[in-house]
């Protein structure tokens, strides 16, 4: 179980001693992942989703807030003792190639966690191998072929289930998947995102996906929660299959709009919401930090920060003044 | 599982590193003519000298004699064969070219990895550091130091032009050690909770040898000329038998530059450090085109 | 290339009035500096715009002989006690304006700031002026204070620069005198008096003029990073007898320059520079050059630390000495610019044949000999273990040897003298130090074996042995009264014994014979130069390797009248040939 | 506007790198006026194709074999240097694919636009200017400010559009785009595949659209073709071939989209993987590895593209169902 | 243009403490020198005939021009010269200011070098344009390993092979140094100007030979960079004139190397001892020899702190040069 309250990152910029620039990448973040559970970031680009992946993997440190992770707060902790607990949750990155060391092959790269295992629960060499070769299995993939390879004789797909295989050596808690099948081929994302449910089903290895594309999310199992981010601030969160078919908040409505239709398989939504501008990356002054570019913002929104919380009527929790249901999301057509 | 099909095909397909350096180094002879001229450089270092008495014989009456085969490089002012101190004086150059090395390496491999590794404020005090360093013109602080110390052996005068040089070998380390953090490899051992040495030492240094091994050379290259130039210059202890010390003395006691007997004790040690240049451009261009995906040509 | 040809400018006319030289005193012209003759980089030449009251021959035995310079005669008081200085009639600055005794006294004045053995601040140090005296406009007497006299008095007199005042009373200021007085007596005035005369040394090097007025055959016209050119002075005494319209002064920052210069015919001529075989053969083939050669009274030898074994020990010296073939190590090191030394006597030979005449013949020639020099060896007790020489207890044995990096001549006799050694069984080693500096400080802490040491500076026979039996040899000579440091005090690093045991002259001190050179008369010092050669010859605190020869040039296409070989010109500064009148143009 | 979109004939079009075909024996007829979309994985081919349409194959690769007929242009693969450069640009425009970077970065955009006006011989450059701000008003943006900025200063969707101006701004009426909405994320991708449809009808193009995303080709595209290991596997009316794909390596394709709603373990990953250059088999059928339906005749014979009324297939296994 | 204000600001900044730490080595350095350069000097005036005395006299006022007083109290003296470009009095030109001795020769340094490296410059900028463009051509491998070769070898080796064929074999030019001959009248005529230049052209073309391999390789690699970028492509596409694209290439490909060209400049600088050495000319290379033989402490020091002050304002010039042509850094 791992909890996060009121989690605020700022990166200060370097540069000239005369010119400081901040960037919020995040404003005070709660978020829960039970045991064995699921959840989804969701958002777009430069919304801070990496970062607060990154903060609950113990890669990135966060300036404010706290983590708790299995009832112990991280903050109580000296940096050396939260390690044993980070440990416990794996990252998995984006690009595949880049998350497996070039100069080593794939039974030397799960060799090294797997050895630093063995020693701290007295285990042997063979117990390693063994390891290995399971771990490898664990992700379908054939260990007799692929122990003795280099990352690069290994196809995307396959670089992604030993990157995942890596992590599963530590017997992890929790995976955190950053945008894990993105840089994968159409035709194997799905195995991949099939992958990591069926480790959560079999393993009960909890599974934070983190991803700019809203379907992918449903793949990690319908009691995941889904939190849908905007500038660095979480503006809707809920059981996944709830705030896909009934979202309340104009962004995530605007994000599912923009999902494109499968003309002939489906048919889109009759409201689609559509944003009046780009993202702007300025600050609003107290408002609502979607104001700017919500078709629906009025008064209240420029000059009132919403809360996440919840409002009658409203399953799920949302930080906008007017939640509204809007039908947004294309329909399977009726007889294909 | 369907996956692996394909997979002895892809295999052949992928050169394995060292059949690439091959291809690399066959398809130009000249870079196959580098590595030998280094390898010759190095065997006259290294078993050369052992073919000459420790003291050469000289010949007074053959003072600037003219090139024979007796003499291929002509002899010098005290009527000793040229030849035999640019071989003898070939093991001082590589010598301290290999102890410049060492230290350039280790210092520089060592600071540009911590630097890199750790980032914040050891970083940048660390390349503050190093930059400074790279803008204090070695040369003139050479000549300086000079007067300080007297580079006795070329073990000592190694140190010090290791001890100036890492400077370049530090920051490329470093930008290197930068851009690899990127990689998501990295991260993930430390995710793994893997142990520092366990990263620097098997993650990042074999990734990066041969980028180091190319960056030491070039600074190498760069403390062999520094080491000879002052020698030439005159400003250091005379040493008998050293390339350096056989240049000023051809051109300030010799007047190569002013009539033509003395010209084969000049071009002898100029020619070898053409030479020497030529191998390690010859050789640098190969790794260059091994290392650097953009110069890969079809 | 014009540079070739300075005809390029002028015609045939013009390149026969440029005479073309480089200053050997004063290699790597400063455009930045200015016109004094001070500053060791201003754009003053000793000869050409630098006046001296007289030019010092450097006689091979007199110190005392001059050619005129601002001074047209001398006399010399027979005791040294006073000279008397005419100035020529007829000379004038630059500007037209006579060159008056008082020019003289304000030189005199400054000489005291600048360092002169007859005008020094250091009182009671010997053969110091007591009294300048202007007697007339063109006369001027000075005094010797008789407490602590010298007879190289007048030699210091006369070798004084000549500005003037017109232009350098103002940094001097009119109260020298007083304050030269007071430094010359004891106490807190004259301690800072003497700081004034110091600080006002500093100044008038300093000295910027701001315009060359020149009292010489010269004057400055323009000066650039490559070389100085001067133009004729009209109102010189004996500008009628000079011959070149112009003098250009090359640069040189290193002999080669010079070499290259000579292989174009480009210089009338060139002092001495060393020169390798080769190059001189090319040199000499060069239309009109003519290598001229003379005496310079400068002798190198190797010396011994006597401080550490095994060279304390006579037979081992003289053992080394046998081995040692001068002959060689000149021809390898200086084939041009020395002669093997054909004994070791501390003394020039071509002065020592004047010193000791006959009795030259009779010092020990040392001789290249292997048989004495094993008996030598023999005698010290060294040991013969195999074809190598090692010491009493058996000990390796290895003569090293130090000299500074930049003196090529002396490594390659070095080199030379190891090869020889190591051939005769004595391992032997160069060590060289980067620079002269650091040799000079190393080898007065004593940290070397042995090294190598001008000796023979004449011609004042004083100067000659102090080298030898003076302040680097532990004998101190303060106000006249000479005391002996022990090795390793006070500068002594060669640690001779305070007395020597020297066949057929018995007990020798020769520290205080070498001090009594300075006072005593003609006759006396001859016999004392014979005890202190024979002394040297004996014991051998230093090896004598060759003597320097003052190798000229001259190019004798535009111009004649040079001075011939073994002129005493040779050693002075080529524009006084031209003062003088000797230097003709070619028609 | 008196130019009318035109129409373009692929045929046979086989383009190799090093000798190693990126595009094998393609055949595609845009018809004018028409948006027609190629999916395909990575390295299937797609940009090699697009990139034959104005001759422009960046060596090593090179045209082997085959021609594309532009309607009041030619066969531009006969083209020589000079005149295909002419054609580039102001008859047939190009999206690049990295949109991203494809501005000069020392240059703003008004600068490189009156190149581009230069280029092509325009004299009336105001006039350029003009259309251009035109151009990106419609577009949504702020004419006078873009072309002022320089790369930098701009949002990637805003590139995006910017070059989609470059394109169009010389009345160019057959327009490539490759991947123009990879690397933006969702809301900005969908506004711009908004304006390449606006666009695509104010002007009267025809409009050919890249991209390894089906959902994108959905949205916009009239016609759709699918490319896998350089052939063309199937092609016909986007709906259509949406509805009921014929070549399983389509269908595959389609149940391997992660949707929105809808059962989602209906949804399956395509087994094995795509081929790459160096292993795309030399004969047979380029699919057969992964194929559900593989016979023994898809080891040896290359399928070859047949009709089936408004469809074309490449797939042995159809042509069984077809006879059957 | 604020950007580059606050940039220079930094820059000085860095610049300032970089010259202090500099001139705090080399004052340290350089006092702990051993050797007695009074003791060498009154050798050197014996040996040539001078009285041993009086020598002895000349010498210590000579060098009463040395700083006295304790190290800290020399130390702090000199920051305090510093900070009014004082650096001290020279003894080997005795009684002048070191910043006197130095300007008159750092011109001789400056303007070679200026003119050698932007000679090369061009020359390489072009070849190495030409080397990335035809970079599987056999000339193209010629130009390539050639400029590595002249890139890599010492500049000395240049320099003596320059000497030794053009000064002393064919003897088109002045072997002997120097800057310009004495008997041409100065000023702006053609004989003074031609005799400047033919005592320059050996120095200049060394140093244009010593850099100009380093242009080649750069240019040519950044040319190769810039011709796999995506715009260069995209133009194409858009059908830009071979000539405008040409030009987009070469803008952006030159950019980087004003970086090098900086760093270059600086190293030359080091360089000129070799080179001025050889050619015996004038400037601060030699300028700097000549104070470490003679041990002239303040020359020595200023000598020093003037190339290092000359590569840090290089290092400032270039980046702000950069900060003007590059938008994405004025940005
Ligand atoms: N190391 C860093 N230094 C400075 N700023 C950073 C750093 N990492 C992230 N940021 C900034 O923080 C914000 C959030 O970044 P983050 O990577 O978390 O976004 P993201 O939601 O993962 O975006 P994407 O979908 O592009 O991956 C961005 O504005 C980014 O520029
Ligand atoms: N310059 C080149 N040299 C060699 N092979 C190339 C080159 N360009 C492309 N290829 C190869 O040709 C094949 C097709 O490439 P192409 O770029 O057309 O694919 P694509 O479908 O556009 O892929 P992507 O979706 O990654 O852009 C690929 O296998 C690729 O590796
Ligand atoms: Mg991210
Ligand atoms: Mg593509
Ligand atoms: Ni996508």
């Amino acid at each position: 179980m791992i909890t996060g309250t009121g989690i605020v990152k700022t990166f200060k910029q370097r540069g000239n001693v005369l010119d400081k620039r901040e960037v919020r990448a995040l404003r005070g973040v709660d978020f829960s992942i039970p045991k064995g559970g699921a959840a989804s970031f969701i958002g777009e680009s430069g919304c801070g989703k990496t970062t607060l992946g990154r903060i609950i993997a113990g890669l990135e440190t966060h300036d404010e807030g706290e983590i708790v992770i299995d009832d112990v707060a991280m903050s109580s902790l000296k940096p050396k003792a939260r390690q044993p607990y980070f440990r416990r949750i794996q990252m998995i990155h984006q690009d595949p190639y880049s998350a497996l060391n070039p100069t080593r092959t794939i039974f030397q790269t799960l060799q090294a966690p797997l050895r630093l295992r063995a020693r701290q629960t007295g285990r042997d060499g063979k117990w390693i191998d063994e390891r290995a070769s399971e771990v490898l299995s664990l992700v379908g993939l054939d260990p007799g072929s692929v122990l003795g390879r280099y990352p690069h004789q290994l196809s995307g797909g396959m670089r992604q289930r030993v990157v995942i295989a890596r992590a599963l050596t530590v017997d992890p808690e929790m995976l955190v998947a950053d945008e894990a099948v993105s840089m994968i081929d159409v035709s194997l994302r799905l195995g991949i995102l099939a992958l990591l449910k069926d480790l959560r089903e079999r393993l009960g290895v909890a599974v934070l996906f983190i991803t700019h594309d809203v379907a992918t999310a449903r793949y990690i199992g319908d009691d995941g929660d889904l939190y849908v981010i905007y500038r660095g601030q979480v503006i809707e969160h809920g059981k996944v299959d709830t705030v896909i078919s009934d979202p309340v908040h104009p962004y995530t409505q605007s994000l599912l709009s923009a999902i494109p239709v499968l003309h002939g398989l489906e048919q889109p939504g009759t409201q689609p919401v559509v944003p009046l501008s780009g993202l702007d990356e300025s600050l609003s002054d107290g408002g609502c930090l979607f104001a700017r570019r919500c078709p629906f913002h009025t008064e209240r929104c420029t000059s009132e920060l919403p809360a996440l919380g919840r409002s009658e009527g409203v399953p799920q929790e949302h930080a906008c003044f007017y939640p509204e249901r809007r039908d947004v999301v294309a329909r399977p057509m009726s007889g294909v | 599982m369907s996956e692996l099909i394909l997979e002895t095909s892809t295999a052949s397909m992928r050169r394995n590193f060292w059949r690439g350096v091959w291809r690399v180094m066959k398809r130009k002879p000249s870079r196959m003519a580098g590595v030998v001229i280094l390898l010759g450089f190095t065997v006259m270092a290294v078993i050369g000298p052992l073919f000459y008495p420790e003291n050469l014989p000289y010949d007074p009456n053959a003072k600037y004699a003219p090139i024979s085969w007796e003499h291929w490089f002509g002899t010098d002012g005290q009527g000793k064969d040229v030849w035999a101190q640019l071989v003898i004086g070939s093991r001082y150059v590589l010598l301290s070219a290999l102890v410049t090395g060492v230290i350039t390496v280790v210092v520089g491999a060592g600071l540009g990895l911590f630097s890199g590794f750790k980032r914040g404020r050891w970083d940048t005090v660390l390349m503050r550091l190093t930059d400074m360093k790279l803008t204090i013109p070695g040369l003139p602080l050479l000549l300086v130091l000079s007067t300080v110390w007297s580079f006795g052996s070329a073990i000592e005068m190694g140190l010090v032009l290791g001890l100036l040089g890492w400077g370049g070998v530090a920051r490329a380390v470093r930008s290197q050690t930068l851009s690899l953090r990127e990689r998501g490899f990295i991260e993930a051992a430390r995710g793994l909770g893997l142990s520092t040495t366990h990263i620097v030492g098997k993650e990042l240094l074999p990734t990066m040898a041969p980028y180091i091994a190319m960056n030491m050379l070039v600074a190498v290259t760069g403390a062999v000329y520094a080491q000879v130039g002052l020698f030439f210059l005159g400003v250091l202890p005379y040493e008998a038998d050293n390339w350096g010390v056989m240049l000023n003395l051809a051109v300030f006691g010799g007047g190569a530059m002013t009539t033509t007997a003395a010209l084969p004790y000049l071009l002898a040690p100029l020619l070898a450090i053409l030479l020497l240049t030529l191998g390690i451009v010859l050789v640098v261009d190969a790794m260059d085109e091994i290392f650097n995906p953009r110069l890969r040509e079809e | 290339s014009t540079d070739n040809k300075p005809a390029a400018t002028g015609g045939a006319a013009a390149a026969a009035a440029v005479y073309t030289t480089v200053d050997g005193n004063k290699p790597g012209i400063d455009p930045a500096g200015p016109a004094n003759p001070f500053a060791p980089k201003g754009n003053s030449f000793s000869g050409y715009n630098a006046m001296k009251l007289a030019w010092v021959k450097n006689h091979l035995t007199d110190p005392n002989q001059f050619y005129p310079g601002i001074a047209e005669s001398w006399e010399i008081a027979t005791d040294n006690s006073s000279v008397t200085i005419k100035l020529q009639p007829n000379n004038k600055w630059s500007d037209g304006s006579p060159v008056t005794a008082e020019d003289v006294k304000l030189s005199i004045a400054i000489a005291y700031t600048q360092g002169n053995t007859a005008f020094t601040q250091v009182p009671g140090a010997a053969g110091s002026a007591s009294e300048v005296t202007v007697v007339d406009d063109k006369t001027i007497k000075v005094t010797q204070d008789m407490a602590n006299p010298v007879t190289t008095f007048a030699r210091g007199v006369l070798d004084t620069p000549v500005v003037p005042a017109k232009l350098w009373s103002s940094v001097v200021g009119a109260d020298i005198w007083d304050k030269i007085k007071a430094a010359r007596t004891e106490g807190a005035d004259a301690e800072a008096a003497r700081t004034y005369l110091t600080e006002l040394g500093k100044k008038i090097i300093a000295h910027n003029p701001g315009q060359d007025l020149s009292a010489g055959p010269y004057v400055l016209e323009r000066v650039n990073a490559s070389a100085a050119l001067l133009k004729k002075n009209p109102h010189f005494y004996n500008a009628a007898n000079v011959a070149p319209e112009k003098v250009q002064l090359l640069n040189f920052t290193g002999n080669e320059q010079v070499w290259n210069y000579l292989i174009q015919g480009k210089l009338d001529s060139s002092p001495f520079v060393a020169v390798p075989a080769d190059t001189m053969t090319k040199i000499k083939a060069t239309a009109g050059n003519q290598v001229i050669k003379g005496y310079s009274p400068v002798v190198v030898g190797l010396a011994f630390n006597q401080s550490k074994a095994p060279y304390d020990n006579v037979h081992v010296r003289r053992g080394l000495a046998y081995l040692i073939n001068r002959e060689e190590v000149t021809q390898i090191a200086s084939p041009e610019g020395g002669t093997a030394a054909v004994t070791t006597s501390g003394i020039h030979q071509k002065a020592a044949a004047e010193w000791l005449g006959a009795e030259l013949g009779n010092l020990e020639p040392f001789a290249t000999d292997v048989a004495k020099a094993e008996e030598e060896f023999k005698a010290a007790g060294l040991k013969k273990s195999g074809d190598k020489w090692t010491l009493a207890d058996g000990k390796p044995w290895k003569v090293s040897m130090h000299a500074p990096a930049g003196f090529s001549d002396w490594v390659a006799a070095q080199e030379n003298i190891k090869n020889q050694l190591i051939k005769a069984g004595v391992d032997a080693e160069v060590v060289t130090t980067a620079d002269f500096p650091l040799y000079q400080t190393e080898m007065a802490e004593g940290k070397y074996d042995t090294g190598f040491w001008l000796i023979g500076l004449g011609p004042a026979p004083y100067n000659i042995f102090q080298r030898i039996y003076g302040a680097a040899n532990g004998w101190a000579n303060i106000g006249g009264k000479v005391t002996h440091n022990a090795p390793g005090k006070n500068g002594n690093w060669m640690g001779s014994k305070e007395e020597v045991e020297v066949e057929g002259l018995g007990k020798v001190n020769p520290g205080e014979l070498t001090a009594k050179l300075n006072a005593v008369s003609p006759e006396e010092q001859k016999a004392l130069m014979l005890q202190l050669a024979k002394t040297a010859n004996a014991d051998l605190p230093v090896i004598q390797l060759w003597d320097y020869v003052n190798t000229q040039f001259q190019n004798t296409t535009r111009f004649t009248g040079f001075p011939a070989d073994d002129s005493d010109l040779l050693r002075l500064p080529h524009g006084v040939w031209i003062q003088l009148g000797l230097v003709k143009a070619k028609s | 506007m008196s130019k009318q979109a035109p129409g373009v004939r692929i045929d046979g079009l086989t383009v190799t790198y090093n000798n190693l075909p990126a595009v094998r024996n393609v055949s595609l007829e845009l018809p004018p006026g028409t948006i027609t979309g190629i999916v395909g994985e990575s390295g299937s081919g797609k940009s090699t194709l697009a990139l034959s349409l104005l001759n422009a194959v960046q060596p090593p690769g090179r045209i082997a074999a085959g021609s594309v007929e532009i309607d009041e242009i030619g066969n531009v693969v006969e083209f020589a240097a000079e005149q295909i450069r002419r054609v580039r640009g102001s008859q047939i425009g190009y999206v690049f694919q990295a949109a991203q970077n494809s501005l000069n970065p020392l240059k703003t955009v008004g600068k490189q636009l009156l190149d581009l006006g230069r280029s092509h011989g325009v004299e009336d450059l105001r006039g350029l200017v003009r259309d251009a701000k035109d151009l990106l008003g419609r577009m949504g943006l702020d004419g006078a400010r873009v072309l002022d900025s320089h790369q930098h200063e701009l949002s990637g969707g805003m590139r995006q559009r910017v070059g989609i101006m470059l394109a169009l701004v010389l009345n160019a009426h057959l327009v490539v785009l490759d991947e123009p909405t990879t690397a933006l994320d969702m809301i900005t991708q969908s506004t711009i595949l908004k304006i390449i449809r606006e666009v695509h009808e104010e002007r009267g193009l025809t409009t050919l659209v890249i991209t390894h995303d089906i959902g994108v080709v959905a949205e916009v595209a009239d016609r759709l073709a699918v490319m896998y290991g350089g052939r063309l596997v199937e092609q016909g009316p986007t709906r259509e071939v949406l509805a009921s794909p014929q070549h399983p390596y389509t269908r595959g394709l389609i149940r391997a989209i992660p949707r929105l709603t809808g059962d989602i373990d209906e949804a399956q990953a395509l087994p094995g993987r795509p081929p790459t250059l160096a292993t795309v088999p030399a004969e047979g059928c380029v699919f057969r590895e992964r194929c559900p339906l593989r016979m023994d005749v898809c080891d040896t014979v290359d399928p070859a593209a047949e009709a089936y009324g408004t469809r074309i297939v490449a797939c042995h296994a159809v042509k069984v169902k077809e006879h059957a | 243009m604020t950007v580059v204000l606050k940039k220079l600001a930094g820059h000085l900044a860095r610049g300032l403490v970089m010259i202090l730490v500099v001139a705090t080595i080399s004052f340290f350095i350089v006092r702990n020198i051993p050797g007695d350069p009074m003791k060498a000097a009154l050798e050197m005036k014996v040996a040539a005939g001078a009285d041993p005395v009086a020598a002895a006299q000349e010498v210590k006022v000579i060098y009463g021009f040395q700083p006295t007083g304790s190290m800290w109290s020399q130390y702090v003296d000199y920051l305090a010269g510093l900070a009014t470009f004082d650096l001290g009095t020279s003894t080997l030109h005795a009684g002048q200011p070191v910043t006197e001795v130095l300007t008159e020769s750092a011109k001789w340094t400056v303007l070679p070098v200026l003119l050698g490296i932007l000679m090369s410059f061009l020359v390489g900028v072009i070849l190495g344009v030409y080397a990335a463009l035809r970079r599987s051509s056999k000339l193209g491998d010629i130009l390539a390993i050639s400029g590595s070769l002249l890139h890599g070898v010492p500049q000395y080796v240049l320099g003596l092979l320059l000497a030794a064929i053009f000064a002393t074999s064919l003897g088109w030019f002045p072997s002997e140094g120097g800057v310009a001959d004495i008997l041409i009248e100065p000023g702006f005529t053609p004989e003074y100007i031609g005799t400047l230049i033919r005592h320059a052209a050996l120095p200049v073309l060394t140093y244009a030979l010593a850099s100009y391999g380093g242009w080649v390789l750069a240019m040519k690699s950044s040319v190769v960079t810039v011709l796999g970028d995506d715009f260069i492509l995209a133009s194409e596409l858009r059908g830009m004139k071979r000539s405008i694209i040409f030009r987009y290439v070469a803008r952006n490909a030159i950019l980087p190397l004003f970086t090098i060209l900086a760093l270059s400049l600086g190293l030359l600088f080091a360089g000129a001892v070799f080179i001025e050495r050889i050619f015996n000319y004038p400037g601060l290379g030699l300028k700097l020899i000549d104070s470490v033989t003679n041990r002239d402490y303040a020359l020595m020091s200023g000598a020093f702190l003037l190339i290092t002050v000359a590569i840090v304002v290089a290092n400032i010039l270039a980046d702000l040069l950069y900060t003007v042509i590059d938008p994405r850094v004025r940005q």
